[in-house]
């Protein structure tokens, strides 16, 4: 049977977001980071439209709108500000050097997607095989979650793999109950809000955010 | 009696419920503490007099039952009273009638709200006993058991601003737990059917059990309950708790509190359990020996008395599981008159030992409040200052030292006669064993004598090793009191085995389906198996010697004269001698240090001929403490070491656990 | 005969050899010490002497140390009437006396050990360097050679199945002669024990007052008088009952039996005649072993002990 | 009714933390923090015993269910929110006596504490698999500000950690909340009953095994981080140690156990689906590997709240085997440990409290003699200390005793491994108590008298579950272990 075009689109987002994962997971300035994360947002909330679009479903054209404002435009333009107000425009600097980071990358995805395969085999729905998708950009944030030594980044990673989720719970799974999607949604902002306010505590108890300040209390 | 329709469980309740009254009635009385002393203590003891009583009573009737509205739901506390419970209160009550009259004197001098604490604690001990004794189920029994230890290591850190004191309670209170988790354990082996309904013994007893399994339940038993009777190699606390806690407690710790680990392990193998194995005997036996000589040996070579009496302690918990393990082999081989035999030797033993080492402790606890020294080395001579406490605690010494007529040569001698009596077993290397093992015990009650003579030599006779002694008093009137009534058990126990038999008879039928009886006719003669066999009067021997003695001295004092000069000792002719001269506790001890050398952890250093101040200085230290437990430490703190590790402080290390776990359990799902 | 005839006549006999044997006491000490001196070619005090001494102590007047306690008073009497008793309850000229019955092979230990426990007591009780010395070395002989003793006697009694003396001897007398090789062992470490128990050389020396050397005697130093005889008879009597339990458990032959008395007569002299023949053996014991250091006495009585086990399992392994 | 009723139970906190967030600043702002939360808990109280009467309810067209299970957590924490918040009433006057505090940060306390009560209500009284994990995550949004309250760099560290590890691990919930929702969908077809678990739980046996296995590994992993399953237990003895003392209270003593329900309740879905032991078999073994490793922790602890803090770590881990071992019996001592456990440990932390502020450190080398100082801090402390080492009569040792000799009945082989755990755990926690309770002391008398009856009613509670539990309350803890299975 030939794929239907909506499908094959939301295919196409699809990689698309496993790309700038991967991509977020190279990049090593901090500002493009944002940017790309933006950009994955973007593709996330598209690929929610289309879905919405497919299934007629009216509830993912709120959460497409949603994602849209919070994760396109909100939050990167709040990462920015604060980027300029503690001015830490550095570079990223990694734990683990970006070549291996990316082999590792690799192996993930293919073990994400063996993971996901006898699930796919379930869903007769138009986004088979999604999931494994999904679960390969959450885990390659988390990967990058681990590398990245200063707290931006790690934040990012952590709404990257926000996006992650939420695109399983979108796409993979033709939305969620509009309550949780609304709530999802709550968290994320004020998680980010909280997020801000502990960059400033932060910068102005260790002057730098950089993590690797924070390994003192530890069991010796 | 019953048709009042009072039955002794009833009785015993009402007690309990009077001594948690009394303690808490101590702590109200906080501002007034001669009253705690002069009305508490006393109340406390009739109280366990009556304990006593009920359970002389108990003893024939038959076992009565009761259920409280407490406890888990499906598992109320269940209380049952039978023959073999009914034994262990009339030791509980006896022993801590004398002690807790002695009490009432030796805590005279301490502070009030010190005092409330310690009353409290005292009686919910004395409680705690009574209730491990009666419990019908593992969760009133767990509780009750735990409960003793708490309240008797609050006890023994009476005097908590010491350190070593400190440190002793830690000991004893952690051994005592891990103990408790393996009975804990076992009573989880033993459980009957399914549902918390499952953990009565009634369950239990119904529950058969697989010979594996039964021999694991025993092996965990035998572990809990050594553990609290001090048996090898978890004997380490306990001569670090006796001597900590004050005399009174170390009383009812070593007199009692023993008793109710023996206890434990009599009403697991032979109630709970429903078949025995024989190597458990074999086990028990050998544990037994090995910790009968191990006490006796370390006891010789201690200084500190009360030290030297909680090591004479693992040495008769040694003889009792002796006596325990004799029985499990020859029950199993079918032999119950031997059974009987030797169960009513191990019985009687637990009662000997109640009676006089508590005497001999709360003896310590007078000489304590004369002289403020533990330490034999700096007493001596006590017996022209204290002639009461002296003349008593001689009873306890004679007792201990198995001597006839006292009561610690009856039990011994039942014990002997079980071992000679044991050849037709089917297994001809128990029949080997068994000799060799009659020939440890001999020696370790020989040994026994010995650390008496040093104990008493030491502490009551010579010359006083100090100035400060010429200033000791005797004990007081309720000092006096109780020691005199531990010291006439000891007597009557010594001189009438035959009724004390019969009682015994009734445990022993109900654990082991057959009596022992007296085949002599009447009271006189004690003659467990048959008349031919081996017979005993302690009656007519100490009448025979007396008589003797009377005789002598009237013929004496007749044909020849009575006069008597006072003078210097001669001493060979020596012209200077002084209480320096004497033999220290050290000094006394000595050969057998020489001898068992092996055994001991040394460090000692000898002056040389040319010092100008010469010192000696020399302990003896268990080698089981380096060998064992502190091995255990240091692996416990390296593997904690190696753990902190994993704590390391960064939160990508932190992250990674995350990512591991995650990506560990997805792939083998 | 009627029962409580025979009852009397028991009792009878049971005062006959309790006089006999605190009369014969003395003798007997004196006897081996005669042997002794005839062995060491010397001619001797003669076999009264024993009683010339005592006779002598008991007109002294005591002399008691300044802080002696009653302890220390009450000790002689005690000692004396644990070993009268002890001589007078072993069946050595007839079975089955009335008391016997009162004290079996445990209860003699016990006995022992009791007169060992006051007399160490009594020693430590002046507060000398000698006494306590004594008491020490005494309980460290005693610990090792009273297990002994009971092995020996385990040994006989897991033979005749009995503890009890008289029953023991009865089996011995009475059954047809059979050679026990388990008691071959059990007597040898009974010698030890008897050595060791009698303050004899090698263990003890009996006639020296060298701190190095004695035991018994540096217990006793502080006695006089009375109590010095007392203790002195004593260990007499003690000697004299070590010896009877020799005689009973291992050449009973010759024993009175209840019923028929007409034999007893030979029964005392055939007594006498072991008695004499232990005696004399005794005294060349000694002149032939020489005092040992004192360290060396727990191997010697470790080896008694040892060869009593051995006996013991024997028994087992031969069924003899 | 019953909506009103809960509507009582979860806007009284919500309201609370509105009132707050405008009058926190003001002096009577603690009483009102108290007042709330009574308020909360007679609202819980009364939901409780209607439950009591009528059994489970479900409210809202089903978004909030209520069942044996839950309402007793709901009283729970309702009880314990409310005496820890008489607690910090002294303790933090303290706090700002030292100088350690100050009015804006009581302010957010205040308001936050509220906040956080609601969340953890909401989390235990809602039907909807997804808005558990909401309610979760707002959870920690909540207290991760608690945590970092004092603005120490400790504190905010430990504050990150909380706030990074539990953020991941509740996104990876989140993951397995959509894997379920992803089977429901298939046999609930789409909306939003697809999460209630009501429905979940009707046709638990059509869901698609290999998704819910998946979704299981996810929420245990998720919410296993918040219940502080150790290697996922990271952060949560740096959030106990360096968070104020009411705060290190509600979580070791509420919060853990809020997330254990939610993995129950997924527990029961799981076991549903699969009809086989894998959910348990996961549970027992994350439950061992707990205790050994917390015990092990413990005894090279010298802060007196991190070493608590990880004595939660073996007790959570005990509670986790004894859910994973299942069966009537270790359920139902599940739960009960579960309640002693939350009882006992808030209490000690309030004891600990007391001591730390009489003594001005947390280590412990320098808390000596509380005895000396002030009996009732010290006999607090000594009591709850054996309580919590599983000493009788205290219920502790109940639960302990039924896990314990289940354990020993079913699973043998697990049980030398918790006998050394227990040991070790129990030599650690008593010797480093025994010193601080006894001997000499250095400290020194406060301003403000210490808040004991919120210490001695826990104990006093514990005490009786241990020796007398009334019947209802094992009616309930039955009916929850049916339930769970």
């Amino acid at each position: 049977m030939s794929i239907p075009f909506t499908t094959q689109i939301i295919n196409l987002l699809a990689s698309i977001l496993l790309l700038i994962a991967f991509a977020m997971l190279s990049q090593r300035r901090i500002l493009s980071l944002i940017k790309l994360f933006a950009w994955q947002g973007l593709a996330l909330s598209a690929s929610t439209f289309v879905v919405a679009y497919s299934t007629a479903q009216h509830h993912l054209y709120y959460s497409a709108a949603l994602t849209l404002l919070l994760k396109v435009l909100i939050l990167p333009w709040l990462l920015h500000r604060l980027i300029h107000k503690l001015n830490v425009k550095w570079d990223v600097e990694t734990l683990i050097n970006i070549p291996t980071t990316m082999l590792v990358g690799i192996v993930l995805v293919i073990f994400a997607f063996n993971l996901a395969a006898p699930i796919s085999q379930l869903s007769e729905s138009i986004t088979r095989g999604l999931i494994g998708i999904a679960l390969a950009s959450v885990l390659l944030s988390l990967l990058m979650m681990i590398t990245r030594r200063k707290a931006v980044p790690q934040v990012v990673g952590f709404l990257a793999m926000e996006n992650g989720l939420f695109f399983a719970a979108t796409s993979a799974t033709h939305g969620m109950p509009l309550v949780v999607e609304l709530g999802i949604a709550l968290d994320v902002l004020v998680g980010t809000f909280i997020f801000g306010i502990f960059f400033f505590q932060l910068r102005e108890t260790f002057d730098s955010l950089d993590i690797t300040h924070m390994e003192k209390l530890k069991d010796d | 009696m019953d048709a009042v329709g009072i039955l002794p469980l009833d009785v015993l309740g009402g007690v309990i419920l009077l001594w948690l009254v009394l303690g808490l009635f101590g702590l109200v009385l906080q501002n007034t503490p001669h009253l705690i002393s002069s009305i508490i203590f006393p109340l406390g003891a009739i109280a366990a007099l009556v304990v006593a009583g009920t359970g002389l009573w108990a003893l024939g009737a038959a076992p009565s039952i009761a259920v409280l509205p407490l406890g888990l739901p499906d598992l109320p506390l269940h209380l049952r009273l039978d023959p073999l419970a009914a034994f262990f209160l009339i030791l509980l009550g006896g022993a801590s009638f004398g002690v807790s009259l002695f009490s009432a004197g030796y805590f005279r001098s301490m502070a009030g709200g010190m005092l409330a604490l310690l009353c409290l604690e005292y009686h919910l001990f004395l409680a705690s006993m009574a209730l491990i004794l009666v419990a019908d189920d593992a969760y009133m029994f767990m509780v009750a058991w735990e409960s003793m230890a708490l309240s008797s290591y609050f006890l023994v850190t009476t005097d908590h601003a010491i350190p070593d004191i400190r440190k002793a309670g830690f000991l004893y209170l952690l051994v005592a737990h891990v103990g408790a988790i393996s009975i804990l354990l076992c009573f989880g082996v033993m459980q009957g059917g399914h549902g918390i309904g499952a953990y009565t013994f009634a369950a239990m007893r119904e529950a058969h059990l697989s010979p594996f399994w039964s021999s694991i339940a025993f092996l965990l038993a035998l572990f809990g309950f050594g553990a609290k009777a001090g048996v090898l190699p978890l004997h380490v606390w306990l001569p670090e708790a006796y001597p900590a806690a004050p005399s009174p407690v170390a009383a009812l710790l070593s007199g009692v509190l023993l008793k109710t680990a023996i206890y434990g392990i009599l009403r697991i193998t032979f109630d709970l359990l429903a078949t025995q194995l024989w190597w458990w005997g074999v086990l028990a036996l050998a544990l037994g020996l090995i910790t009968a000589v191990f006490g006796v040996m370390f006891a010789a070579v201690q200084g500190d008395m009360k030290r030297l009496l909680a090591y004479s302690s693992i040495e008769n918990a040694g003889l009792l599981l002796v006596g325990i393990g004799l029985t499990v082999i020859f029950h199993v081989y079918g032999k119950d008159a031997l059974a009987a035999l030797s169960l009513t030797a191990a019985l009687y033993h637990c009662l000997n030992h109640a009676f006089f080492k508590s005497l001999l402790f709360i003896g310590t606890g007078s000489i304590l409040h004369a002289t403020g020294e533990r330490n034999m080395g700096r007493l001596g001579g006590l017996i022209r200052k204290m002639p009461w406490a002296a003349a008593l605690m001689l009873v306890g010494v004679l007792s201990i030292s198995g001597l006839p007529p006292f009561n610690g040569f009856v039990s011994e001698w039942l014990l002997l006669q079980a071992f000679l009596l044991s050849p037709g077993l089917p297994n001809s290397y128990i029949n080997m064993l068994i000799p060799v093992a009659a020939a440890v015990i001999a020696l370790a009650a020989a040994l026994a004598a010995y650390v008496m003579v040093k104990f008493y030599g030491i502490i009551f006779l010579g010359q006083h090793r100090e100035k400060a002694l010429e200033q000791a008093h005797d004990a007081g009137i309720w000092e006096r009191i109780g020691l005199t009534w531990l010291a006439i058990v000891c007597v009557v126990l010594g001189l009438a085995p035959v009724f004390v038999v019969q009682h015994l008879d009734q445990v022993t039928r109900m654990l082991l389906g057959h009596g022992l009886g007296n085949a002599a006719a009447g009271w006189l003669f004690l003659a467990p198996v048959d008349i031919e066999r081996a017979s005993y009067s302690p009656v007519i021997f100490l009448s025979a010697v007396l008589g003797v003695m009377l005789m002598t001295a009237l013929g004496v004092h007749r044909f020849y004269h009575g006069r008597l000069r006072r003078g210097p000792a001669w001493n060979c002719g020596f012209p200077v001698q002084n209480a320096r001269m004497q033999d220290t506790a050290e000094g006394f001890g000595q050969p057998i240090r020489r001898i068992f050398e092996p055994f001991f952890r040394i460090e000692s250093e000898l002056p040389s001929a040319f010092d100008t101040h010469p010192r000696y200085h020399g302990r003896s230290d268990d080698r089981i403490w380096f060998a064992l437990y502190l091995p255990i430490k240091s692996l416990t703190e390296k593997l904690s070491s190696r753990a902190s590790l994993l704590q390391h402080g960064r939160i990508h290390l932190y992250l990674t656990y995350t990512f591991a776990t995650l990506v560990v359990l997805l792939a083998f799902v | 005969m009627t029962n409580n005839a025979s009852q009397t006549l028991g009792i009878l006999f049971q005062l006959c050899q309790s006089l006999l044997v605190v009369a014969l006491a003395p003798l007997l000490t004196g006897w081996v010490n005669q042997c002794r001196a005839w062995l060491q070619n010397r001619s001797g005090a003669g076999l009264l002497q024993p009683y010339r001494t005592l006779r002598k102590l008991f007109h002294k007047d005591a002399v008691l140390a300044y802080n002696a306690s009653p302890l220390f008073r009450i000790t002689p009497y005690i000692l004396f009437g644990c070993m009268w008793l002890a001589a007078a309850i072993i069946p050595i000229i007839a079975i089955d006396l009335p008391f016997s019955p009162a004290a079996d092979v445990i209860a003699l230990v016990g006995v022992f050990a009791l007169a060992r426990v006051f007399i160490s007591l009594a020693a430590m009780d002046i507060g000398t360097a000698f006494g306590s010395l004594g008491a020490r070395r005494e309980m460290l002989v005693s610990f090792l050679a009273e297990p002994a003793l009971l092995m020996v006697f385990f040994t006989s009694s897991l033979i005749s199945h009995s503890t009890q003396l008289p029953h023991i001897v009865g089996t011995f007398a009475h059954h047809e002669f059979v050679l026990y090789p388990s008691l071959a062992f059990a007597g040898l470490a009974f010698v030890i024990v008897l050595l060791a128990e009698n303050a004899r050389i090698p263990v003890d020396n009996p006639s020296t007052h060298l701190e190095l050397t004695m035991i018994h005697e540096a217990m006793i130093l502080e006695y006089s008088a009375r109590h010095l005889a007392l203790v002195e008879w004593a260990s007499n009597l003690k000697l004299l009952a070590y010896i009877s339990i020799g005689i009973a458990l291992f050449v009973p032959y010759g024993i009175a039996e209840v019923g028929n008395w007409g034999v007893l007569p030979l029964a005392i002299a055939a007594l006498l005649v072991k008695l004499a023949l232990a005696g004399a053996g005794l005294a060349l014991l000694e002149a032939l072993l020489a005092k040992m250091r004192i360290f060396r006495a727990p191997e010697f009585l470790g080896t008694a002990f040892l060869l009593a086990v051995l006996g013991l399992l024997i028994h087992f392994l031969l069924g003899a | 009714m019953i909506d009103l009723q809960l509507l009582a139970l979860l806007l009284t906190p919500l309201l609370g933390g509105g009132l707050l967030a405008v009058f926190g600043s003001r002096r009577w702002a603690a009483e009102l923090n108290s007042l709330m939360s009574g308020f909360t808990f007679l609202a819980s109280v009364a939901l409780t015993m209607r439950v009591v009467e009528q059994g489970p309810q479900v409210a809202f067209n089903e978004q909030f269910f209520i069942d044996p299970f839950n309402v007793f957590l709901v009283a729970l924490t309702a009880f314990v929110a409310f005496t820890t918040s008489l607690f910090s009433r002294p303790y933090m006057r303290v706090e700002q006596h030292h100088g350690k505090l100050s009015t804006p940060m009581l302010h957010l306390y205040y308001s936050m504490y509220q906040l956080f009560t609601f969340t953890m209500l909401l989390a235990l009284t809602t039907n909807n698999m997804g808005i558990i994990w909401v309610a979760m995550e707002a959870a920690t949004l909540t207290t991760v500000l608690l945590v970092s309250l004092y603005r120490t760099p400790a504190s905010l560290e430990a504050a990150w950690k909380y706030f990074i590890l539990c953020g991941v691990g509740i996104a990876l919930a989140l993951f397995g909340t959509i894997l379920l929702y992803f089977a429901a969908e298939r046999v609930l077809g789409q909306g939003g009953t697809a999460l209630l678990w009501t429905h979940l739980n009707q046709v638990k046996t059509d869901l698609e095994p290999t998704v819910l296995k998946l979704a299981f590994v996810f929420l245990l992993v998720g919410y296993g981080t918040k219940i502080g399953l150790v290697p996922l237990h990271s952060w949560l003895p740096d959030a106990h140690a360096e968070g104020p003392t009411p705060v290190s209270a509600v979580l070791s003593g509420l919060l853990l156990n809020i997330a254990l329900c939610a993995v129950m309740r997924s527990k029961v879905l799981v076991d549903g689906s699969l009809g086989n032991h894998f959910a348990g078999n996961l549970m027992m073994g994350f439950g061992l590997l707990s205790v050994v490793v917390a015990a092990l922790f413990l005894s090279r602890q010298k802060d007196i709240k991190r070493m608590f803090a990880y004595s939660s770590i073996e007790h959570m881990g005990l509670i986790t085997f004894a859910f994973g071992m299942g069966g009537a019996v270790a359920t139902f001592a599940g739960m009960l440990h579960m309640t002693v456990h939350s009882l006992v440990k808030s209490a000690i932390f309030f004891a600990v409290g007391h001591a730390v502020q009489k003594s001005g450190t947390q280590q412990m080398e320098h808390i000596r003699g509380m005895l000396q100082i002030s009996p009732t801090v010290g006999w607090g402390l000594a009591l709850g200390t054996f309580a919590i080492l599983g000493m009788p009569p205290f219920g502790v040792f109940a639960s302990e005793f039924l896990i314990i000799t289940t354990a020993m009945h079913s699973y043998p082989w697990s049980t030398p491994i918790l006998l050394a755990a227990l040991g070790i755990a129990f030599a650690a926690i008593f010797g480093k108590i025994q010193p601080i309770v006894f001997g000499e002391t250095t400290a020194r008398r406060l301003p403000h008298p210490p808040a004991l009856i919120p210490v001695f009613v826990h104990l006093l509670l514990a005490l009786i579950l241990g020796l007398y539990m009334p019947p209802y309350l094992a009616g309930w803890y039955r009916q929850a272990a049916a339930l769970l299975g």
